[in-house]
């Protein structure tokens, strides 16, 4: 095992993006080996990680004992005078939450730097923006300090908003600024709810160093912990030893709430006449939902999609959504469990509209790139349902939802770019029996329409299957959403095959036809560098619906960690 | 005489100065309702310092209100003056170079 | 009260008249004392003229400001040790005050006449009078520095053997110097004059005679009402009595002036003889304040004091030429302030010699 | 002669209305037996006898302003020498405090001139105080007296 | 008297200020020819000497001090604020030396003196608590102001000076008339004693409103917050942009000062200033944001965001606490730095085309990509989103305010706190134009690139990089603000 290993995946993208920075304009071919270069490192070492992460450790996943790979250290603090002070950490770390998602930020990170290949003009700035990217992305995934969290997550805003807006599509502006204002604004009810949490919330490991019962963290045992909590919770800690923590684990834990805070579970704040704890988790779940993106918020998403170029269209779907998802899971339902089960239904009706929507919606649209990009909506709505569900199986399920919609998406969205590269056209109807001009194409297509729309052999089978089932047991085992909602979100599957299957029939079946002439001699079938890039996918796709042990395992002890405080809370 | 008469003069003029200014077009009449601004504060200044016997705090602001206006009123005449001599007029309405 | 004012607004015409009569001809009834009466009956009758261009109100106005403005000053002269107008402490500041309000009348009488000459004499008359305001304001500030007062009364109670009637323990040195041991508390006379008690003074007095002819319009600074040039300056358009009016309050200013200038440098109504050991010359020719003899001694000293500057006015308005208008302000901003402030510093430094 | 309950300034007061009234009487006076036979001739704006084109409210030599905002920068000055020159030399405040209220006075109040000195040294440096000689030309005119006497007359 | 004598080493900054003033002015009055040099050192040597003797008397105030009679209070927070005035003046004077119209700037020590007064009266404005100081000391910087707006000949600039001095003048009756119906109320000037707390807790609530609503309405004006912004616009688009510079950063933070310690003696139960400050603040960011979306020239852009970013200053206020007034210093500080950084680089492309249209930007990222990413740095602080101070000083500002709804619970606190942050999404839309004009428009002509030299580039760097250090180090200045003593 490595030491800091996270840290080296995080900041090895920076390095190569200063790298670039310094090269000489001269050297623009060498920039896209230095990023693919940088992202295979991280590849490598997030492997690495994966594998010497332990998953036998059992635990709530509010406790730090259960977290691998840690690395914490104090970034800053500042005195408060006689209110204490309040400490920010360098604190990254994994458990099976976040592992599977760092495993795919890395792998599509890397697929999607292949696939930038085909960028022709300002590549510095392209692949330097792009390993900006890579960094705060999987920053995103194991910062477990909120405050550096949400750096990870604002930070993500502003390369992104520049790869779309410089090498996008003809409406490129349009969709980066409308891009950044979604998520951006989903950002700020996360500030908002992140200013209430570390005004509530202190470290009490840090506490008690300050008051002096302790010496140093290693010293501290849960006894020595919970004495604290105990001390801080009867009001017999000094206020100014008290250090405000922006301690993500520490904020899952209800004793860790000053007594007088506003967001604490047994303290009756009020927000406009409504239970503080119901406004600051709706605050965090609509921020998320913006950035997964759940119905209302997703209308940023087939803009962006259709506009960014093919590796940031993988990047989009392939990790940021998932941030989103990881957001809910980490902190919306982490921390306010109690109100994730006031509103599950809700959460549930919202995850079920989404699955149908995105699905109707795909149904209707004409361009290839808009269809895949409304599936997606489709595809995270049973990320919602999952969590809804409050089940092992459903949060399971929603975890494996979000990785295999990471490869697979990924996946169409390079087929897309393969199509795109050859006509710069998208248009459905703009095509027809590609399959006898491109047969290779074709064949990986198909593979990702069927991956896509749940076959069983394939990874999203297996991820939807487990939502449906949590979501069923749901309302026997915790009462979250009622026993409907997972039978009309079936609807969304047959609905996903229609859209999908329409579209091979029409796009790649019957005779060759397209509408420009010359494409005929552009349309050509795939070459190595795509090849490079989608077996892999493929292959991993196949692997994951067949052996799905294989990240089951590393994540199910967290998982039921995770339900567990879920229930707990509950009860 | 007593506190109240001056003071509602002070009021009065007040009252006036600020109709002027709202009301008036030309940037001298607006200068000179300012002015009466002032001066209602003055007199305010000046009738309370009756009962601050000891130390007079109120004539003495009085006194520097006067003359801050004075300064006040010199960069307000040369600003005028340049006004005057870009816009050929000295009407607040049709000096309008600036929107947005 | 009433009859006071009568009395005062009486004196106020007859000294104006007064003066008026030294430059009218003289045979006008016994002495030309009726010169006044006549020119006044002859003014009344004239027909009142208001230009048809003119701001009509402000015309009409402007006259009546003037004339009260420089009326006004007339309120706190102390005329003898215990007569007097108003014996408000803030007296000289007052003064200046109200007198300044003047310019406004002229700004108004020249504006509101709507004529060019008027117009054009009335800004150069304001020019200049502003100018020598600084000049005038702070030769009196010097005065006052050393006086430690606003009060005209007191100021010249200090000039002269009375002095411990306003305060027993004060004392009056040659020169107000302390340091020379010469003590002139009961001497008296011209030697505790302002003008002489502190040397210097004769500058200040110099400064302050200069720039109060400005401020009076008078000769060799009257061209505000160069007649040669702009006709009759601001006044151009005015005819009848609201003329009357400006023509008074012109003489009136002088004479106000000039009893300012004798109330500040020239020991007021203090008797110029000094007591000379056993020649109580000072004793002999003031009475004690509050008796007739005091009344009508200092009356006698102080307006011959005032009639002889006015005199020495009269005297240069024929002497010298007229100033142009550039020399004009530059004898006003480029010596006579320069020099003031120089006077203003050397009398604070004066002062401290006095305790 | 001074009615006890009547303040100095209400003597003050007195003087102006008596001031007003004369003025007002002797307006009221003059009406009633002055002529009042307007014609148009006695109304025009008197130009020496030349027919006045517009009005006289125009524009005026820019000096004339620069000398009003000198003149109050110098009268606003006096406000504080006024006050000031009171109170330094104060018999009692002097010698009780040991000549240290009269040095710190002065010197404060010396600061205070000395800046305002400057402002006047900086008027009269940038040439706002010369006011704009008149342009001499060259009269037609045959004096009988020679052109240098005038010359060293004018200047 | 000693009293005052002794007083007087403490003013030394200020006494400080007056002397270089009138060195300069010597100077100007001595040299005929080619001033420009001494002129600019002799300013710059004074602001320098005047912060050094800031940080020296740093060491030596404990608590806070009343001085010259009651008239001044100094204390850490002024200190500190002076401190940052004198930087930010020298500042302003680097971008003087570095506009286009340096001659006009240096011909003659008019605009300098100016600058000096204006420096001046901020100094004296963080320190005052006498309302005859206040009101002394606001005026001087609002005639200083007045002028510099219009001291260059152009149409534009009189017509923005002429506005600017009849609103300031307005405003500046009305706080006075409220003043004096505030003396009049509790028969002292001092606002900091208890007889002006004894004195306002006996009138009614009606007059007492008045009188209060129209005394700080004073206070707001310098802030330049909504109602009384109207004037900030029209005068940062027409004065020059290093004038601006310092317009929009010294005398609102020294409003700010006045604004702290006036409320600090008005007890929320007998009048309730924190609904109106925070319908101001609301109000202002909301005002600010909205009009400045529109815009289509930078300064006047930058301008309404000054008037937002006063909003977001009056949160300070409003969360009127210990961490209220460090956080309300903090983000005084970053905003000061965000705002030079922000006219410094416009001034580099301003000197180029002679106007401050965002055409300017035109495609200017890839001709200049070191000066595009700087403003981009800038921009994105202006916005306050992470990784620049600018996030910080958000995050610090509105957490203070969350704490003292915490221990308030006044309603008004959480609509500040909400609409302030979702004010930052409206702001994004135009400080992204910016770099949105720099980086995906492409300019058709090549004609006059701006290359950017080096000094520009250096002095950029200096400028913004505290920026970014600060978001990573936050704690060091937060540290050194917690230390001081804002005595209220």
């Amino acid at each position: 095992m490595i030491e800091n290993l996270l840290t080296y995946i995080i900041f090895t993208p920076l390095l190569g993006a200063l790298v670039v920075l310094f090269l000489p304009q001269s050297k623009t071919s060498s920039f896209k080996w230095v990023a693919l270069g940088a992202l295979g490192v991280t590849l490598v070492l997030s492997v690495v990680a994966v594998t010497s992460f332990d998953a036998s450790v059992e635990g709530l996943t509010n406790s730090e004992d259960q977290l691998q790979l840690v690395d914490k250290a104090e970034w800053f603090s500042v005195e408060l005078g006689s209110l204490g002070k309040f400490s920010v950490d360098y604190f990254v770390g994994v458990d099976g939450l976040n592992l599977s998602l760092l495993l795919l930020a890395a792998i599509v990170l890397f697929i999607g730097a292949i696939s930038s290949f085909g960028i022709k003009q300002k590549q510095k700035g392209y692949f330097g923006l792009y390993l900006l990217l890579s960094t705060s992305v999987l920053g995103c995934f194991v910062a477990l300090d909120f405050f550096l969290f949400y750096l990870f997550f604002e930070f993500m805003l502003l390369p992104m908003y520049f790869l779309i807006g410089i090498w996008g599509g003809p409406k490129r502006e349009y969709a980066a600024i409308k891009f950044f204002l979604y998520t951006l604004v989903g950002s700020i009810l996360i500030l908002i709810v992140m200013i209430g949490l570390y005004n509530s919330v202190y470290d009490p490991v840090k506490t008690g160093i300050e008051a002096g019962v302790i010496e140093n963290v290693s010293e501290a045992s849960p006894d020595m912990i919970s004495s604290i909590q105990y001390a801080v919770q009867a009001g017999q800690m000094e206020s100014e030893n008290i250090v405000k923590s922006f301690n993500m684990i520490s904020m899952a834990d209800d004793a860790n709430y000053l007594p007088d805070s506003f967001l604490g579970k047994n303290s009756y704040g009020e927000i406009f006449g409504q239970s503080a704890r119901w406004m600051a988790f709706l605050a965090l779940l609509i921020g998320f939902a913006i950035k997964l993106p759940a119905f209302p918020f997703h209308t940023w998403l087939p803009d962006a999609h259709v506009e960014a170029p093919t590796a940031v269209s993988v990047v989009l779907a392939g990790i940021l959504l998932k941030i989103g998802g990881y957001g809910i899971i980490r902190t919306a339902f982490s921390f306010f469990p109690d109100s994730a089960f006031h509103y599950s239904w809700l959460i549930g009706f919202f995850g079920l509209f989404s699955i149908l929507y995105g699905a109707m919606n795909a149904l209707a649209q004409k361009d290839l790139k808009r269809l895949i990009a409304y599936s997606s909506v489709s595809h995270m709505g049973f990320v919602l349902l999952g969590l809804a569900a409050m089940t092992v199986e459903g949060v399971t399920g929603a975890i494996y939802q979000m990785f295999s919609h990471g490869l697979i998406s990924s996946m169409l969205f390079l087929l897309v770019g393969v199509l795109y590269d050859r006509t710069h056209d998208r248009g459905i109807e703009n095509y027809g029996g590609l399959a006898s001009k491109m047969p290779k194409f074709t064949i990986l297509i198909t593979i990702a329409f069927f991956a896509s729309l749940g076959l069983p052999g394939f990874s999203g089978f297996i991820a939807e299957l487990m939502v449906f089932i949590g979501a069923f047991k749901s309302s026997t085992v915790i009462g979250a959403i009622p026993y409907w909602m997972p039978v009309v979100a079936t609807l969304g599957l047959v609905l996903g095959a229609g859209y999908y299957l329409w579209t091979l029939q029409r796009m790649f079946f019957g005779k060759f036809w397209v509408k420009d002439k010359a494409w005929r001699e552009t349309l050509v079938d795939l070459n190595a560098r795509e090849y490079v890039m989608l077996v892999p996918l493929v292959i991993l796709i196949i692997w994951f619906g067949i052996y799905p042990a294989t990240l089951l395992d590393l994540i199910n002890n967290s998982v039921e960690g995770f339900t567990q405080l879920l229930i707990l809370s509950v009860e | 005489m007593p506190l109240n008469t001056i003071l509602l003069l002070g009021a009065a003029l007040f009252c006036i100065g600020l109709a002027v200014v709202v009301t008036r077009k030309n940037a001298i009449a607006v200068l000179i309702g300012i002015e009466l601004m002032l001066n209602a504060a003055n007199l305010n200044l000046v009738a309370f310092s009756r009962f601050d016997a000891v130390e007079l705090q109120g004539q003495i602001f009085a006194l520097f209100v006067i003359t801050v206006a004075a300064a006040e009123a010199a960069v307000a005449l040369a600003i005028v003056i340049k006004v005057y001599q870009h816009f050929q007029t000295a009407n607040l309405d049709k000096i309008n170079e600036l929107k947005g | 009260m009433l009859i006071y004012t009568i009395f005062a607004v009486y004196a106020e015409r007859k000294i104006s008249a007064f003066i008026q009569d030294r430059y009218g001809p003289m045979e006008t009834g016994p002495y030309g004392l009726l010169q006044t009466v006549a020119d006044l009956l002859k003014l009344l009758q004239k027909e009142d003229i208001v230009p048809l261009a003119a701001d009509k109100r402000i015309f009409k106005v402007a006259p009546l400001i003037i004339f009260t403005s420089v009326f006004a000053g007339f309120a706190v002269l102390p005329l003898t040790s215990d007569f007097g107008g108003s014996q408000i402490e803030t007296g000289i500041f007052y003064l200046l005050a109200i007198v300044s309000l003047d310019v406004i009348g002229i700004l108004m009488a020249g504006w509101g006449s709507n004529s060019k000459y008027a117009l054009l004499g009335a800004m150069r008359s304001v020019a200049q009078i502003i100018s020598y305001e600084i000049p005038l304001g702070l030769s009196v500030v010097c005065v006052i520095m050393v006086s430690q007062s606003l009060n005209l009364q007191e100021i010249v109670y200090q000039q002269g053997i009375f002095i411990n009637a306003i305060d027993p323990n004060a004392q009056n040195f040659l020169f107000g110097i302390k340091a020379l041991g010469i003590e002139t508390t009961h001497i008296g006379g011209f030697l505790t004059w302002n003008i002489f008690r502190i040397p210097f003074f004769f500058f200040a007095y110099l400064i302050f005679f200069i720039a109060s002819l400005a401020e009076a319009n008078r000769a060799p600074f009257d061209i505000p009402i160069a007649e040669s040039e702009l006709v009759a300056g601001f006044h151009v358009e005015y005819s009848g009595f609201r003329w009357a009016m400006i023509m008074l309050s012109e003489y009136g200013m002088m004479l106000l002036i000039s009893f300012l200038g004798a109330i500040l440098f020239w020991g007021g109504w203090n008797t110029p003889l000094p007591n000379i050991g056993a020649v109580a010359l000072a004793d002999w020719t003031s009475g004690e304040p509050g008796t007739i003899a005091g009344h009508l001694w200092g009356a006698f000293w102080l307006v011959s004091k005032a009639l002889l500057t006015v005199g020495l006015q009269i005297w240069i308005r024929w002497t010298y030429p007229r100033l142009r208008l550039d020399q004009l302000m530059n004898l006003s901003w480029k010596y006579l302030t320069p020099g003031a402030i120089i006077l203003v510093l050397v009398s604070a430094l004066w002062r401290l010699l006095m305790i | 002669m001074i009615e006890p309950n009547l303040t100095e300034f209400g003597t003050v007061l007195i003087f102006i209305l008596g001031a007003i009234t004369f003025v007002s009487v002797g307006l009221i006076a003059a009406s009633i037996i002055r002529p009042k036979k307007p014609n148009y001739e006695k109304l025009t704006t008197y130009e020496s006898g030349e027919e006045t084109i517009g009005t006289a409210w125009g524009q005026f030599n820019i000096k004339f302003y620069i000398v009003a905002i000198i003149f109050l920068l110098f009268e606003v000055e006096i406000i504080y020498l006024f006050p000031w020159a009171v109170i330094f030399g104060d018999k009692e405040l002097i010698q009780g405090t040991d000549y240290t209220w009269a040095w710190f006075a002065i010197t404060e109040m010396f600061i205070f001139i000395f800046i305002l000195a400057l402002g006047l040294a900086y008027a009269w440096r940038k040439g706002y105080l010369d006011w704009v000689k008149p342009v001499n030309r060259a009269s037609d005119f045959k004096s009988p007296i020679p052109a240098e006497a005038y010359q060293k007359y004018r200047d | 008297m000693q009293g005052i004598s002794a007083d007087i080493a403490w003013l030394a900054p200020e006494i400080t200020l007056v002397i270089t003033a009138v060195l300069l002015l010597i100077y100007d009055l001595i040299f005929k020819e080619n001033k420009s040099v001494g002129l600019a050192a002799i300013a710059f040597v004074g602001l320098a000497f005047s912060l050094a003797l800031l940080i020296a008397g740093w060491g030596n105030i404990e608590g806070d001090r009343i001085l010259m009679g009651g008239m001044v209070r100094l204390d850490g927070a002024a200190i500190y604020l002076k401190a940052l005035f004198s930087i930010g003046g020298m500042i302003g004077l680097v971008m003087m030396l570095r506009s286009k119209q340096k001659e006009k700037f240096f011909k003659s020590s008019e605009t300098l003196l100016l600058f000096f007064g204006l420096v001046l009266g901020t100094f004296l404005m963080t320190t005052s608590i006498n309302f005859l100081m206040v009101y002394v000391a606001i005026e001087l910087v609002s005639i200083c102001s007045y002028v510099l707006t219009g001291l260059f000949k152009s149409k534009k600039n009189s017509e923005a000076a002429m506005k600017y001095l009849l609103f300031g003048a307005v405003a500046s009756a009305v706080m006075i008339y409220g003043m004096s119906w505030l003396y009049g109320f509790t028969g002292t000037l001092d606002f900091t004693s208890t007889a002006f707390a004894e004195g306002i807790s006996q009138v009614s609530i009606i007059p007492l409103s008045l009188a209060l609503i129209m005394t700080i309405g004073g206070f707001v004006f310098k802030l330049g917050a909504f109602p009384f912004h109207i004037w900030s616009p029209d005068v940062y688009e027409a004065s020059p942009t290093p004038i601006v510079a310092i317009f929009s950063s010294l005398p609102k933070l020294a409003a700010l000062a006045i604004l702290f310690r006036f409320v600090a003696n008005l007890d929320v139960a007998i009048i309730d200033w924190q609904l109106w400050l925070g319908i101001i603040a609301i109000l202002s960011m909301t005002v600010g944001n909205f009009s400045a979306l529109w815009q289509k020239d930078v300064k006047r852009m930058l301008a309404y965001s000054s008037i937002a970013h006063a909003g977001f200053l009056l949160v300070g206020v409003l969360a009127f606490s210990e961490s209220g007034s460090t956080s309300a210093l903090f983000y005084g500080s970053i905003y000061l730095l965000m705002n030079f950084g922000a006219f410094f680089l416009v001034q580099l492309f301003e000197n180029n085309e002679g106007k401050t249209s965002f055409d300017v930007f035109k495609g200017m990222g890839s001709k200049v990509p070191y000066l595009g990413v700087l403003l981009l740095i800038v921009m994105i602080s202006l916005t306050g989103l992470p990784p620049m101070a600018g996030f910080n000083a958000k995050l610090y500002i509105f957490s203070s305010l969350w704490e003292s709804w915490q221990t308030e619970g006044s309603s008004i606190l959480i609509w500040v706190l909400i609409f302030g942050l979702l004010n930052t999404v409206v702001s994004l839309f135009f400080y992204l134009k910016i770099p949105y004009y720099m980086f995906f428009k492409t300019r058709e002509e090549a004609e006059n690139p701006v290359t950017g030299s080096l000094t520009d580039k250096i002095l950029g760097t200096i400028l913004v990089a505290p920026l970014l250090l600060l978001f990573f180090k936050s704690d060091w200045l937060l540290n050194v603000l917690n230390s001081i003593n804002f005595a209220l």
